[in-house]
């Protein structure tokens, strides 16, 4: 018996990799809807702000990421545009780095259909631009002094949605989904000298990193990682990848968390 | 120690000048209605690259409760006016200009606009430009204006503002050369670095098991100081190796690491009398893409099974990829990187880690050679200073909390600060 | 002879050693222009030593398939892999997306031949978190504690049912599994970081001054 | 891109990622396949960047321009990049030298002043900071505060080589361990939910590739792939009975 147990300290690695597959996979299949108990406040101060936007009203949408952080942060992109989607509110999506081209795309695939909404007079999507700080801090004066055209190379003003937009005195807010440090970039240059409200999406690791941003109020909110992309799943009432990713990681994690406990307990027992 | 003295002393004696400096200036309130601004000068703004200008004027009791309306223009002082800035008064004094109080004069009964012209034009300054400036001043009804100033914006030579970053440059500069030109005269001590005395045994008990050694340097490029560090311990590991008669294999990610290494791993193989054993297959190029670099070393170390593996260099995510695979089979593990974040795999996967400098420490430690030795000094010397001047700033500014000393903390924050 | 093989090149690490590390402390237009030059030099320098490599790696596994060493055939796969990205590439005039974005031959190749490559051994990376810990958060020593407790609140503390297993056995600390990650970050992991970060950048001067200065020229090779 | 490209790339992808993922159970011909295919992709992807990237704007545009000054500020780079190729021809290596010498010279420079700033006196700062109105601290920032400043301490002794530690120098450098050991690990707990991320991510496309739309494709191939391993296995237990 002892040494049956004992044999488990040794255990193949591969039962574990079984078990983590096991793990991850069964709640993309089967979302098992664990408790997602509080909604974090500067979470709700996002969906809050999206709230009180009137309707028709234009919001700033600055994708950047890329797909090693995507399975984080698509999920939040795709919430916020959803949820701007069926206020009816215009969405000009930006992006300041090459690899999120590709997932914008993605983006913007089918979830105008869903809610009827057209390019050009609902959303639009602006080309990769590579200088960030002198791109933010132009369109302060004038957006068309930079983007001339679209993705897609028609000519910006001539769209429906862009004819009373000429600055941030047009646009009510930013959201930055990010996992780079370009948010910061959009609260130092543009939250703190334009005084256009700034919200974030970021990592869970560098979630904390914003703690004084949101304390100061540099940043109006906050949606961190997977589980603050099932946050605003749930206060938009539209589970999605979110719901059934933060599933998948806290049976992940636990089972991390017991695989260390049980090693341990072996060692300390039978050992 | 001494030069820290110095350092400290002169950085005292400054601060204590500029607090004197912040004297106080009141005027008598003038009884017209036009008001005027004392002082009023339009100036280059200091150690730029030549894209802003500066407008100073003093506090005036008049001044109370009235606003400014800055107006500038580049084309004449009669047309083209933009209004680059409006502001209250109490508002853009001159200690709110971002420079330290060694290269500016921080009275806070002064005020000092800063003039940005790439914002103010919306557009990039490429030369030296004249521009106009006169300020409108708002207090109720009463709305004067003051005459209008000029003066050009050229870019400065020196950034007065990094000054303390030059100081301590230098004096580090000086440290080294004293050190270095010492370095042959005696020999010098290293204190014992735990991982390094685990090469011999790993390296010992692959010859025993007849199987191979992989070093594997990491994503690093040549001019990456973790990656020299490696290259210093791929020497010495490299002459082990030739003495015992066993067989290193050392996998490429950067094409002239993999040149560099070969010259080392030869001049390694001659030291110890063992040129014919040298292969020319020993450094092999893998990819110079950081996972199909992961990827091919994991297919390697899972096929020849070395029974030791060192990873010293330059390291991200790969890491853990590298070091667990090497654990799954059962190998010795030496690591040893400088990159903070990868450290917490390489020291639960590896047996020995070397963590952080001790990775420079590790060329030192092993060659003995007095030049590596002197460098590692150095580094000692800066250590030195850091615990020296954390333990007595903190110490300073607590003392000056308690008896209330104002400016103080401003002072050595401004002496600390990166601008 | 010596003057080319050793003088000339010192005195190029001198030169551009000392005048980029002045640029630092020279605010003028021309130190920025000498910086904008220097980066696009050092792109095209580096461009070259890329070719340096892939024709290692051509070279190398043409020997392997010449010799027919074991597992030859493998070798095969390396130019496939590399064709597969550069002919699209060249069909495609190195752009992924065409102008009324649809992917182009290289966009094709990138997300369905690179992307998931690379994306799934970074992926791969979760499994062998997961045997790490198995294997090395035991609690030997009062240091190996240690290590284990901060790995423990951080693993823990993240997920939404982790939150809820801390408060309900630590609730009536008042401290929340957030601020106990807070404080673990922001105070002793701030430490130990800060203590290594420093040692590295001191060590990083130093061997570049004994760079700049032809002290330290290992990676010009002997004679 | 057409619809049926679109499904073949699908299948594509589920099979490498598989393949990559297979080595987890063991090495086998289908890892090798994806890891040397892997080689050459990353090698291409990188040909490509540089070549449109570098090649054709930054060194054949300005050499086509027909403007001497910008023909001679690629000229230079190109003529130090060309250099290092001579690293195969042993005689001339040496030449090698003009194009490392430029690198190393220009990066080692660029670091020394950007080090001593950020990771050096900024740090000081950092750690200094809180004492600056210290006594409007709470008891608790306070201590955290001089945790702060001591641990620093105590782990850059730990990286002190002049001395040995021994005595009080030991209980020093001890101390700093344990602050090591609790950055180490907080450090790893902290990755591990952005690793299982990408995990997560990797499955769900995998997920994703299974549907109906790129006709099971997923299925398919891991149906394969366990039907190869049980293959190999059988045969090769069969071969060790023949043996004995």
């Amino acid at each position: 018996m002892k040494e049956t147990i004992q044999k488990l300290l040794k255990i193949d690695r591969r039962y574990l990799f079984l078990l983590l597959t096991l793990s991850i996979l069964i709640p993309i299949l089967k979302p098992l809807g664990l408790p997602n108990k509080s909604i974090s406040r500067d979470v709700k101060n996002i969906y809050n702000f999206m709230e009180g936007l009137p309707e028709g009203s234009t919001i700033i949408c600055s994708i950047d990421y890329d797909p090693s952080t995507a399975p984080e942060l698509h999920p939040q992109a795709t919430a916020i545009i959803k949820h701007a989607f069926k206020k009816n509110i215009k969405v000009i999506v930006l992006t300041f780095i090459p690899g999120s081209t590709g997932l914008i795309d993605q983006l913007f695939e089918k979830l105008p259909a869903e809610y009827g909404k057209k390019y050009g007079e609902d959303y639009v999507v602006l080309p990769y631009m590579a200088n960030i700080v002198a791109v933010i801090t132009q369109l302060n004066s004038n957006l068309y002094s930079i983007y001339e055209k679209d993705k897609d190379n028609k000519d910006l003003k001539s769209l429906p949605m862009m004819k009373k937009i000429n600055n941030y005195k047009d646009i009510k807010g930013v959201i930055n989904i990010t996992g780079t440090a370009i948010l910061d970039y959009w609260v130092a240059y543009v939250g703190d000298k334009f005084g256009v409200p700034v919200m974030g999406g970021v990592t869970a690791i560098s979630q904390v990193g914003y703690g004084p941003y949101l304390q100061k109020g540099q940043l109006k909110g906050l949606i961190g990682g997977m589980k603050g992309a099932a946050e605003y799943e749930t206060l938009i009432k539209e589970p999605g990848k979110g719901t059934s990713g933060i599933d998948a990681l806290n049976v992940a994690h636990l089972l991390v968390l017991a695989l260390i406990i049980m090693s341990n307990l072996i060692m300390f027992f039978f050992k | 120690m001494k030069n820290t003295l110095i350092f400290l002393t002169a950085f005292l004696t400054f601060s204590s000048y500029s607090s004197f400096a912040a004297s106080q200036n009141k005027v008598k309130p003038a009884a017209i209605s036009q008001i005027e601004l004392k002082n009023f000068e339009a100036l280059d703004f200091p150690y730029d690259k030549g894209e802003s200008g500066l407008l100073v004027w003093e506090h005036t009791p008049e001044l109370e409760g009235a606003q400014f309306s800055v107006l500038v223009s580049t084309v004449s002082d009669k047309e083209g006016w933009i209004e680059a800035v409006k502001f209250s008064a109490g508002e853009n004094t001159a200690d709110k200009i971002n420079l330290p109080f060694w290269s500016f004069n921080k009275n806070k009964n002064k005020y000092a606009v800063a003039l940005e012209f790439n914002n103010i034009l919306s557009s990039q300054v490429k030369e030296e430009l004249n521009y106009f400036a006169k300020v409108k001043i708002i207090k109720g009804k009463n709305i004067s204006e003051t005459k209008v100033l000029s003066s050009k914006i050229k870019g400065n030579w020196f950034r007065a503002d990094r000054l303390n970053n030059l100081i301590v440059f230098l004096v580090v500069t000086l440290v080294f050369f004293i050190v270095v030109s010492h370095a042959k005269k005696k020999g010098l001590f290293i204190r014992r670095i735990a991982g390094l005395d685990a090469i011999d045994e790993a390296i010992g008990r692959a010859t025993e098991m007849g199987k191979p050694i992989f070093y594997v340097p990491g994503i690093g490029v040549m001019s990456q100081i973790s990656t020299i560090a490696s290259t210093f311990v791929l020497g010495e590991v490299a002459k082990k190796v030739a003495q015992y008669d066993s067989y290193i294999k050392v996998p490429h990610y950067d094409p002239i690491v993999m040149t560099v290494s070969k010259e080392i791993v030869k001049q390694a193989y001659t030291e110890a009398e063992r040129p014919d054993s040298y292969k020319e297959d020993i450094n092999v190029f893998i990819s110079h893409d950081q996972f199909s670099y992961a990827a091919n070393v994991d297919g390697l170390i899972s096929r020849e099974k070395p029974a030791a593996c060192f990873y010293i260099g330059y390291f991200m995510a790969e890491s853990l990829l590298l070091a667990e695979v090497g654990a799954s089979i059962g190998a010795i593990q030496i690591a040893g990187t400088d990159v903070d974040h990868q450290l917490p795999f390489f020291f639960t996967a590896c047996d020995y880690t070397l963590i952080g400098e001790e990775l420079y420490a590790a060329g030192a430690y092993l060659s003995k050679e007095p030049m590596l030795v002197s460098a590692l000094k150095v580094q000692d010397f800066g250590k030195l200073v850091f615990m020296i001047s954390v333990a007595v700033f903190s110490l300073l500014l607590i003392i000056g909390a308690k008896m209330e000393w104002k400016g103080l903390a401003g002072i050595l924050t401004e002496i600390l600060k990166v601008y | 002879m010596k003057l080319f093989k050793k003088y000339i090149p010192l005195t190029i690490v001198f030169l551009f050693g000392i005048v980029s590390l002045a640029s630092y402390y020279v605010p003028n237009k021309l130190s920025e222009d000498y910086l904008e030059v220097m980066n696009a030099w050092e792109n095209i320098v580096s461009a070259f030593g890329f070719f340096l490599g892939l024709i290692s790696l051509f070279y190398a596994h043409y020997m392997k398939i010449k010799k027919k060493v074991d597992g030859w055939g493998y070798s095969l796969f390396v130019y496939i892999g590399f064709l597969l990205m550069v002919v699209p590439a060249i069909i495609s005039k190195g752009t992924q997306l065409n102008p009324d974005a649809s992917l182009t031959w290289l966009g094709w190749a990138f997300r369905y031949l690179y992307n998931p490559l690379s994306a799934t051994m970074f992926s791969i990376l979760a499994f062998y978190i997961i045997s790490t810990a198995y294997r090395s958060f035991r609690i030997k020593s009062l240091q190996a504690f240690v290590l284990f407790a901060a790995a423990f609140v951080l693993i823990l503390g993240r997920i939404p049912v982790g939150q809820m297993i801390w408060d309900s056995i630590l609730g009536f600390t008042k401290v929340t599994a957030g601020e106990a990650i807070d404080w673990i970050i922001g105070v002793p992991s701030t430490a130990g970081k800060r203590g290594i970060m420093i040692g590295v950048a001191i060590g990083a001067v130093v061997t570049s001054l004994k760079i700049i200065f032809g002290i330290e020229r290992q990676y010009m090779g002997k004679d | 891109m057409s619809e049926g490209m679109i499904i073949f790339g699908a299948w594509i992808a589920a099979a490498l990622t598989l393949f990559l993922f297979s080595f987890l159970y063991k090495d086998n011909p289908f890892f090798k396949i994806a890891e040397h295919l892997f080689i050459g992709a990353g090698m291409g992807w990188y040909f490509q960047t540089i070549f449109y990237k570098i090649m054709i704007p930054k060194i054949w545009e300005p050499l086509h321009s027909g403007d001497p000054f910008k023909i001679f500020m690629v000229v230079i780079p190109a003529l130090l990049g060309l250099s290092l190729i001579t690293q195969f021809i042993p005689k001339i290596s040496w030449i090698s030298r003009y194009g490392f010498t430029f690198m190393m010279g220009y990066s080692a420079g660029m670091a020394i002043p950007v080090g001593l700033a950020t990771d050096f006196m900024n740090q000081i700062l950092g750690t200094i900071e809180p004492f600056a109105n210290f006594f409007a601290l709470s008891g608790w920032q306070m201590f955290n505060a001089l945790a702060i400043a001591i641990g620093t301490i105590c782990v850059l002794f730990y990286f002190f080589f002049s001395v040995e530690h021994k005595g009080a120098g030991k209980k020093v450098s001890n101390l700093g361990i344990y602050f090591l050991m609790i950055y180490f690990g907080a450090s790893f707990g902290n990755t591990v939910m952005a690793r299982f991320s990408l995990l997560y991510g990797r499955f769900d496309t995998l997920v994703n590739y299974s549907s109906a739309k790129y006709f099971y494709a997923t299925s398919w191939i891991l149906v394969g792939l366990t039907l190869y391993f049980v293959a190999e296995k059988l045969i090769t237990s069969a071969k060790r009975e023949t043996a004995e």
